[in-house]
């Protein structure tokens, strides 16, 4: 069998004693198997290692298929892994009975995929669905159903049933019917993929706080790494059924390692060329071309005037031809594709004065 | 010559009901076939349809109702059957697991009779007979609870099926009872408080064919078969005498 | 028609109704427990007991199975000890409640297992008890398909309830099956198959309306 | 119990299979496209032809609400001109199948109408021709419902053939009734209702068996 | 009743004859109303113009519930209007008997929100209903969905029934399927909503050159401005029900007008201050502060080494904050907060310099 590559960083063992002690969700060496219906069987994961610390939130991504939702899932019990643990506050959920599990899950918020809601009950009966199961009072319920329905935005659908509603409408009644009982982890599959960037910032934001404000553990998948950039401590990147990176989520954003990691990073953090001037790139210098570099920033304030610098130092115009400085985590960092009217001499000398100032620097090429 | 072939060349077909018909029917059958008659048996569960079956040529013969019936059968459905010979009587009587004369029954007390018409006549006239009620003047084999012009005692009177009759008899105060089930349920017959009579060859269960049949080879033949001694003694002895041959 | 016949009709269409509606009540009462758990029951699933799901499937088939005539005559003794009596229209609720409680359970069981098991598992990962499952998500997600089943079964009712009649249980089909096809008076038989129809489409009128009615999955 | 008795129920079995399978082949035979046509041809329903679909209504609960013995008396000369004749195993087969095809019917209305709305939504997106609809959709993502309902059905015509039977020859049901009840013969009462219960477990068995096999939607 | 506030920009008309003569599709003062299980009634759209020309990909944005789903799904008259016209290849779709419905749907795919796959057919089975439903041969049903699958990434699975797929993984066989008979036109309700960005990236890609090379006309519902910015010429801004603002993609993203529009792409281009400064931010200068200024950029190579200018000019450190230089439609534009150390009177004077060279400037304040 191949060992799966994982990255480790910042001296954050995934096995060791520190961490084990301090993680709420533990994953140890968890394999999960499908049978399908025409016979096969599709490994999901491999194992996987795995330790999210209480109050932290853990950003999961990865491809489609991936896993992730196959990763989530066991969490809460509603898949059985083959072989291997699930560790959550101290207890092995997976030899848990379905009776045990009960009380776990009921301190465990899910938000799912494909939301499943009741087609019988209107948005307000759906929220109310787990306070019910909890056993709460009427009075009670109806108070933070309430609430509930203000913070996502439906106070005036909550008697619409669930098929008369939008897709982020549902997405968000979902969200809510999650919070409702006030749990201490919180499971989000894809918890914002249906909602427009205003509703999905407003929707983080309430997952923030009552991260900080709760100390809530949330895990949370999602492929939109604008999501994990504005609220995930930690990231887990899974490829095929394997951790192949997991870290810190400044350090994960600035330097990925693996290929899938970079990859997924690149969309976002205007590492990819620009169509436009990667069709324009030309590997030869020409007459009126701009040589193009790629600059990766991290630190305090990502660059520090660093292109006044470069302009003052080579006396060229320091174009920005594309790129994003952004934070992650509360940090700033970012790429930039930078264009210098200058020849390949030029263009070294600049890759040098980044590269020893601490910022990657690649030349790609020339442009128009 | 003609008659062998006539006989040999398609079997009969006998309509009956379960139980002692049945049964007669098939020792009728058994006597048949050395004779060259090859007699098949059907049995109907329902009181219908075996006279439909005459009618329409799907069977020849039947063999479970009396004459009463027959006329009821024939105008209800205008069917085009005529009794060809008698078989046996089957008496039907008055039984009761409660009381053991009618001077005991209750006022208000439930009384079960047959639910279908004419047997259900039947029963009424027995009840009449008993001194229990009192029915229109002339409506004979017709009655129906609604010709009752007087029940001083307030019977109640219930309409049940046949089989379930002899069923009812921790249920009612009196249920009236064809012997062929009260055997067959392992009631004693003789325990009636009243029969309507061995003898009374109004109720003889007929040998029942399309009307123009009557005297076809073939059924006469068959008449013939019934009507031996051989049947007789079978009738006799298996019956003991609470069903008897009515020839 | 004599206006004996219009009473005779009159007082049993109150048999029929009485019968019906009283078997439905207790076929429903039963009937739906059972469905419910026969659905729940099997291997692996929310009350996971393969045993006692077999068994009761074998009882809910073996009552199923035996002709209703012959269940009337094993049910005599139950019958007697539930009503007093074993015959009339009373005690006849006792047979036509005791079919129609496994015909009701094996609807119930087919419209449960309809239930998206999406929804399912949503409960369960709130920590709800089988029990809550079953009063929460699975009955009224289920709703229209049990409504429109309970109205096959009330129709098929009606139609048993025809028997009843051997145990002097009266009612509607008896009356017809007496007046119209033994005595063969085809006005009798006209005007109770009138009157029978009227009930059917009456009830499946209902029926399909209140089905639609609970139906939320429908967009308007 | 001699051994005639068990050539009886032998014959009866035989009888039985024969009758129930064919009327339930029939029956399903219309009463799937009733089903279908009842489902899908309500007002704004993709067939939608409310009369047509009021009318029909109609027939199957007339049809439905007739006392089954009175079923078969009238249908006597119909099942004489298919059957040749209106007694017989073979002829039971008519009244029997005009008794399944409603319930059948039914049955299946409430299956096709569990069936997805997005669904329906996504063949007409593509241009679905109603048929296509009905064939490629409503169909395959009804079937593990209505192989449910069909095994509900079978289980449902044992009970009906019993009556069916009441002619010679009806199968284990009439067996049933003509020695357990009319001659008061427990051990063969006994006995057919043993072998009724294998029946009816054997086919309940294969439908479950069946209807699981056949829904993708729940995961293994 | 309200006007709706409509922003038309360069010229592009949106009810005049030229645009009416090339749009395929047309909507004319549509209106449509639900009626909700509890009686009341919710307008999803009001008063909707919008014209869409033959070949072009318009982008729908708009927030949860602003009816998105709702218009697109009048394109295709699985929805009909209460009143107005929707004309396609000049036929009133609205009008249309179901019958004629059926040939004009057969040449419109769509991808739904919540993919409506069959559940009894493997994924083989749902790429092919439409063909079959099309009526095409065997052998070449076989050939196309063969190519599909290779297309989206799922010839491994094409014996899976959806209940064994993941989420991407259903709504990539919803792609392929809209995508299977080759339609004029292409309604996409959220297509890529349950993407990582890797797979989201390849099937925008698969959409764009099956825009260009086939001339596919495209109405792509999405939340992620990403996407429009990969692929949309044309933007459409729902709010509420109304068109707030439509027009060309680069203009609008560049110059947004309408608030909504404008909360949307702040999202996007980096418009926002990372909220690491915001909390820094104050109104006031201070010793070692800089002068936090908003540049929007927009033209041929964006700036054009503007900062460079900026940096020789005021002879002072150009320090970028945040913000991102990206393409719309294929020309670059994009938005930088920049930092210089500087008091009041230096950052006038750069707001001077650069809003003189054509880039809007905005002062945000301090920033240690
Ligand atoms: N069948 C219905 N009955 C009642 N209201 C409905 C129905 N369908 C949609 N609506 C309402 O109409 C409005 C527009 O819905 P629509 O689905 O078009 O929104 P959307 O823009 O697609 O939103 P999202 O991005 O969340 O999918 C919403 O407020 C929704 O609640
Ligand atoms: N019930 C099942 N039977 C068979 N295979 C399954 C089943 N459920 C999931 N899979 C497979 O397991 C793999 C992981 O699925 P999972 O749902 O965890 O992916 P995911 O990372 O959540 O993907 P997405 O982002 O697309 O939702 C996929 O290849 C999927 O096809
Ligand atoms: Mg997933
Ligand atoms: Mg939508």
């Amino acid at each position: 069998m191949n060992a799966p590559v994982i990255f480790q960083r910042e001296g954050r063992a995934i096995e060791g004693e520190a961490s084990a002690s301090e993680a709420l969700i533990r994953f140890e060496n968890v394999r999960k198997t499908y049978t399908t219906h025409h016979g096969g069987s599709v490994a999901a994961l491999e194992d996987v290692n795995l330790a999210i610390k209480q109050g932290s939130i853990l950003g999961v991504i990865g491809r489609s298929g991936a896993g992730k939702s196959t990763l989530i899932r066991l969490v809460n019990g509603l898949e059985k892994p083959d072989s291997g643990q699930i560790i959550v506050d101290s207890i092995d959920i997976s030899r848990l009975a379905e009776k045990d599990l009960r009380k776990v899950r009921r301190s465990i918020g899910m938000i799912f995929q494909h939301f499943n809601l009741l087609s019988s009950r209107t948005v307000f009966g759906n929220i109310a669905l787990p306070l019910e199961i909890g056993g709460l009072r009427k009075s009670e319920i109806q108070d933070r159903v309430e609430h509930l329905l203000t913070l996502v935005g439906l106070t005036d659908k909550r008697n619409h049933y669930p098929a008369e509603l939008s897709g982020g409408q549902k997405q968000r009644v979902g969200i809510a019917r999650a919070l409702a009982t006030r749990p201490k982890v919180l499971l989000c599959d894809e918890a914002t993929s249906a909602l427009d960037p205003e509703t999905t910032a407003s929707i983080l934001q309430l997952l923030a706080s009552i991260n900080r404000d709760l100390g809530v553990t949330i895990l949370l998948i999602t492929h939109e790494m604008a999501v994990i950039r504005a609220i995930a401590h930690e990231i887990a990147v899974l490829d095929a059924g394997r951790i192949v990176e997991q870290g810190d989520a400044y350090d994960l954003f600035t330097r990925p390692q693996h290929p899938t990691t970079l990859r997924f990073l690149q969309s976002e953090t205007g590492h990819q060329l620009p169509a436009y001037l990667a069709e324009r790139l030309r590997p030869q210098a020409f007459a009126g071309a701009l040589a193009v570099l790629r600059v990766g920033f991290r630190g305090a304030f990502a660059h520090d005037g660093i292109l006044s610098h470069l302009t003052r130092k080579l006396n060229c115009d320091v174009n920005i031809l594309g790129g994003a400085i952004d934070a992650v985590a509360d940090r700033p960092f970012g790429t930039l594709i930078i264009g210098l009217p200058a020849g390949e001499a030029l263009a070294n000398q600049a890759r040098h004065f980044l590269s020893e100032r601490g910022h990657d620097a690649e030349f790609l090429g020339y442009v128009a | 010559a003609s008659l062998e072939g006539a006989i040999a060349g398609a079997p009969l077909k006998i309509a009956v009901t379960p139980g002692p018909a049945a049964e007669i029917a098939e020792v009728i059958a058994k006597a048949a076939k050395p004779q060259g008659i090859d007699l098949k048996v059907i049995e109907f569960s329902d009181w219908v349809r075996p006279n439909i079956a005459v009618d329409s040529g799907e069977a020849d013969v039947n063999l479970f109702e009396h004459i009463p019936f027959l006329k009821a059968a024939i105008k209800a459905h205008g069917l085009h059957l005529t009794a060809a010979a008698p078989l046996v009587i089957m008496p039907v009587g008055l039984y009761s697991h409660k009381i053991k004369s009618f001077a005991d029954v209750q006022d208000g007390a439930t009384i079960a009779i047959a639910n279908d018409p004419v047997n259900g006549a039947r029963g009424l006239r027995l009840l009449q007979k008993a001194g229990l009620i009192t029915l229109k003047p002339n409506v004979g084999d017709d009655a129906t609870v609604h010709d009752i012009i007087e029940n001083p005692k307030h019977l109640k009177i219930i309409e049940l099926d046949a089989a379930q009759l002899v069923r009812s008899l921790d249920d009612t105060t009196i249920a009236q009872a064809s012997m062929s089930y009260l055997i067959a349920a392992g009631e004693d017959p003789k325990t009636a408080l009243l029969t309507d009579g061995e003898g009374d060859p109004h109720y003889a269960i007929q040998l029942v064919v399309h009307s123009g049949r009557e005297s076809d080879p073939s059924i006469l033949k068959l008449i013939e078969i019934a009507h031996s001694p051989e049947i007789k003694s079978f009738i006799t002895k298996r019956f003991e005498g609470v069903i008897v041959p009515a020839w | 028609m004599s206006p004996e016949i219009f009473q005779l009709i009159y007082d049993a269409l109150l048999e029929t109704l009485f019968m019906v509606m009283s078997a439905a009540f207790l076929g429903s009462l039963f009937g739906l427990p059972l469905g419910l758990f026969l659905a729940t029951s099997r291997h692996g699933e929310l009350l996971s007991a393969p045993l006692v799901n077999k068994g009761l499937g074998l009882i809910v088939n073996a009552t199923r199975s035996v002709p209703f005539i012959i269940l009337v005559v094993a049910l005599i003794p139950v019958t007697r000890a539930i009503a007093g009596t074993s015959i009339g229209t009373r005690s006849a609720i006792v047979p036509l409640t005791i079919a129609a409680t496994p015909f009701i359970a094996r609807l119930v069981e087919t419209a449960i297992r309809e239930v998206d098991r999406g929804l399912i598992e949503a409960a369960r990962a709130m920590g709800a008890t089988p029990v809550q499952i079953i009063v929460k998500i699975l009955l009224p997600e289920a709703i229209p398909s049990i409504v429109s089943s309970l109205t096959l079964a009330v129709v098929s009712l009606i139609g048993y309830s025809a028997m009843a009649g051997t145990v002097g249980g009266g009612g509607l089909g008896d009356l017809g099956i007496r007046y119209g096809y033994q005595r063969f008076m085809p006005d009798v038989m006209v005007a109770v198959v009138l009157v029978l129809i009227l009930l059917v489409q009456g009830v499946q009128t209902f029926g399909d309306t209140w089905a639609r009615r609970v139906n939320k999955r429908i967009r308007h």
